[in-house]
């Protein structure tokens, strides 16, 4: 393991203090856990917490700020935090309004969130939460714990975020966080792997030639593997696969190629040359295409695309400014 | 058992999931995200630090006070189970000053049903109920037809190893484990077998 | 040679196309060559250019836009682009005011830039050029070619494009280009290499205990190799190189902590927070904070360390609004 | 020497750069950024598809021709330098319809003048020019004191070997191996090499 840190069992907290000082008049770090929140608390508008496991920076915390996040909890570096950090969270942003949680789908997550709420509801916190599912590598079905969140969470964030910050009421900004899940589908792939701190070693191994299908975002191994194709071939597959989810052909849509971590932007641009005609050859319409790293495995190399079928009403949430150190509009 | 021994146990659990971290982790590695025996290990070690404060407690206090310090230190999927199933079998356990074969059969029975309920799973999924229900049943069994506790729990243990086993047959249908589909099958369960861990050393310590 | 790419002659077109597709209001590539422009032309005032090799994204494309460049001339992968290419991007930019290149110092480049200036002006334009050099890793003599231009080069381009801008002469533009220039100052490490994609294969290898201190951004070895150590060890290394070269104590910056392409954010946020509190204790004032991969070498592991020296003009033209695809403000 | 002559050796000088591209680029490896060979082969190339339209035109206008190409397909250090070599040389050939030794000293004089003016370099720095300017040297001494073109040439191609092999023993004080220091001793000059690759095959084409 090759890492550039100090000691494994401080790099969650020294990484969120070292984000913290980066913006120190736009966010602050609780003293309990590895909780970063706004600055300025938010008064009389619903507070937004999500959160996750570290490693897949920015997110969360990089999202916390005007527009978006009230309150990012991180866990150890691909797990869930504790239902008591979780709290923490919630009642350092709580308002008369609620507060609404956004957690990715994964049965640590929503049961640490689900305890969490439950707590939070005990001391008379009006907390709800939706949770994000966007990553079709995995068959939802009844029977399974169902699709995965992975990079369509900020696309909650941000359009959520806005309707919070506009003044809507918990049950306005729950909707509208679940119709941009309903329309939002991602799937990702990787030619490395990445290594937890405190493992010491990756998840899995790729020979030369070799890359993953079907990734998530927890360094685990994805659906299938194969021979390394070129950039076009990968592209075509995954969006294939994500339009045999949902058919976006005539709509207007967000496009993210979001790089895992370790992924140089230039391989990420020429996804995009070749992702960007095809989905406008099947008459699907590009409102705004966003290119970077925006939730990563730590050091894993690949991407994952992610489209968002856009109405009216997400588009001018969308369009809404954003103030964080990750996204600002 | 009386709630000294008890602690005595749970020492003894602490430092046999610290010695199986990495094999635990290993196994995670393979079919989940690598993490389970950190996991498992940070919060047994958090568990070994309230232990003390634990002493002189009735059974049921000391059980919540372990549920509690794995909720708020495991994370993951690993912690919300493991805290449920040890803050449910202490609410079976209330104001119990020893524990009696029943009275484990009881908690123990709690303690499973905390997890299929937190956990929304039930035998046959690849998780850790694999080892636990198996357990559960040879348990009730033994005790029902008269056995001591030990060779109750005995039976209880080989039932979890078999479990163990039966996790490499079958595909995964909850937890990170059934991403992976049909590449899931072959691999043992990382969370049956820290379960499978835990009745072991509580089998080896009781008198 | 492990890259999502479809074939290595094809690198830098494709990777230009699908940047610009990334904001096509925004952004326009020119027929001729890799060249990128803002898709509003402006007017009346001095117009940037900037270029140099590709593999340092989002350098410079990503940063054409309001409030920063104008043109980006893109060479192949580390290679200077020429003077024929150059002169396009000059020609489709120039306004009457004139325009400033903006080069970084390797002898490539500057022979490049100079001879594409010396053929604008044949054809009439008034263009000038400043040449980076802010990498303290190199020595600075009259007898070498001196320091390298590094990631500091981006501090040029927004404060310099704010000044162009507001209106500004070419004379006004270029001293307050020439200004930041010599007040920045940068060092970097790596802990992997990059393979150019036309070589195939990396330019250095270093052992899993092994790093380079002192690289450039060009795949090229450092001034030395050392053990790896741990973050703070080597952010203290790379930030007292810089201070002995000029002593930023008592002065407000800007730091940046600029990853190299594959690094983590969760590593740059470790080294920030060792950094920020480093700098702090030493009475320098952080003003303001970039934490990302800002100039990067392709897929190369490490980071570097930026940091400006601001003054009042300097500050304000930081704060200026720009919006870019890499930097918006 | 006459031009279609000059146009046959400028098609093996790119055979040639393409066939040691591997090598140059290796070179630069170690001390570069390894992109001379990729480079030096782009240029040579677009140089080779040029030549057909240089054809029944005069020796200056072909120099020129095949440095402007180099000027706008190289790229990096090298292209700007090579390239005002050859701008350098053909103004120095202006009109001629063949060249003879005489010539052609004016000519590589010119040549090597150019890279010194353009790169703000002399001898001795570890750059293309070591292996130029003992060829330029030999290659003089050797006209002056009637020698033909070819023996000529010959002293010049050893002169430039013997300068390749000297770049290896020096620290570099321009270009990027500049920037290595004391780390750039004991590699040899990509430029340098590339140099000697030009004059080496214009010596085994000359008749
Ligand atoms: N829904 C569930 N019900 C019961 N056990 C589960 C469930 N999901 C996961 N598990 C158990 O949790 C173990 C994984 O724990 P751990 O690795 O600590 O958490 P995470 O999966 O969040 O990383 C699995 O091996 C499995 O035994
Ligand atoms: N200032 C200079 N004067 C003469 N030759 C130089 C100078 N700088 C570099 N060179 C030559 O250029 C060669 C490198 O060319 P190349 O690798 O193509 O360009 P770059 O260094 O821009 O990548 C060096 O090996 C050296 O011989
Ligand atoms: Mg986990
Ligand atoms: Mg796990
Ligand atoms: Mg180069
Ligand atoms: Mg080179």
């Amino acid at each position: 393991m090759k890492k550039i840190i100090n000691d494994v069992a401080s790099v969650e907290e020294q990484m969120i203090q070292g984000l913290v000082k980066a913006a120190p008049d736009m966010l602050r770090k609780l003293e309990y856990g590895t909780i970063v929140v706004r600055a300025q608390r938010k008064q009389g508008q619903v507070a937004l917490v999500s959160g996750g496991g570290s490693g897949h920076e920015p997110a969360h915390a990089g999202y916390v700020g005007k527009g978006m996040l009230d309150c990012a909890v991180a866990g150890t570096v691909f797990t869930s935090p504790t239902p008591d950090q979780v709290l923490e969270g919630i009642k350092a942003v709580a308002t008369d309004q609620g507060v609404l949680c956004v957690v990715k789908n994964y049965t640590g997550d929503i049961m640490n969130f689900e305890m969490a709420v439950e707590m939070a509801a005990d001391e008379g916190i009006k907390a709800e939460y939706v949770v994000v599912n966007d990553d079709v590598a995995v068959k939802d079905s009844l029977y399974t714990t169902g699709r995965r969140g992975v990079a369509g969470t900020i696309l909650v964030h941000k359009i959520a975020g806005a309707k919070a910050e506009e003044g809507a009421d918990l049950k306005a900004v729950k909707e509208v966080a679940e119709k941009v899940i309903a329309n939002v589908r991602t799937m990702g792939m990787a030619i490395a792997p990445c290594t937890v701190p405190a493992a010491g070693k990756p998840g899995f191994e790729l020979a030369e030639d070799e890359m993953e299908i079907g990734i998530g975002i927890h360094g685990e191994p994805g659906t299938h593997r194969e021979k390394l194709a070129s950039a076009d071939t990968i592209a075509k597959m995954l969006v294939d696969h994500i339009l045999a989810d949902i058919d976006y052909k005539g709509q207007e849509i967000v496009l993210i190629v979001n790089g895992m971590g370790a992924t140089p932007l230039m391989e990420l641009y020429i996804v995009n040359n070749f992702v960007h005609d095809y989905l406008t050859k099947q008459g699907i319409t590009i409102y705004d295409t966003m290119v970077g790293n925006y939730m990563t495995s730590i050091e894993m190399a690949g991407f994952s695309l992610t489209l968002l079928r856009l109405d009216d009403e997400m588009k001018s949430l969308y369009d809404a400014k954003a103030h964080t150190l990750a996204w600002k509009k | 058992m009386d709630a000294k021994k008890l602690i005595e146990i749970m020492q003894a659990v602490a430092v046999k999931i610290e010695e199986e971290k990495d094999y635990l982790t290993e196994l995670d590695n393979v079919i989940g995200d690598g993490d389970h025996g950190i996991n498992m290990a940070r919060g047994f070690k958090a568990v070994e630090e309230k232990l003390p404060s634990l002493a002189g407690k009735d059974i049921g206090i000391i059980l919540k006070g372990i549920g509690l310090q794995l909720v708020s230190n495991v994370g993951g999927a690993s912690g919300p189970l493991y805290g449920t199933a040890f803050m449910k079998a202490g609410a079976a356990c209330t104001g119990l000053v020893s524990m009696d074969a029943v009275a484990f059969v009881q908690a123990m029975e709690a303690a499973v049903q905390g997890i299929e309920m937190r956990g929304k799973a039930h035998e046959g999924e690849k998780t850790m109920l694999d080892a636990l229900c198996p357990a559960l049943k040879a348990l009730r069994h033994g005790v029902d037809s008269g056995k001591t506790a030990k060779a109750a729990l005995a039976d209880a243990v080989a039932a979890a190893e078999q479990g163990v086993a039966y996790t490499q047959t079958i595909i995964a249908t909850k937890g990170r484990a059934s991403y992976l589909g049909e590449r899931s099958l072959g691999h043992q369960d990382p969370g049956a077998t820290s379960s499978l861990y835990i009745l072991q050393t509580i089998l080896a310590h009781l008198s």
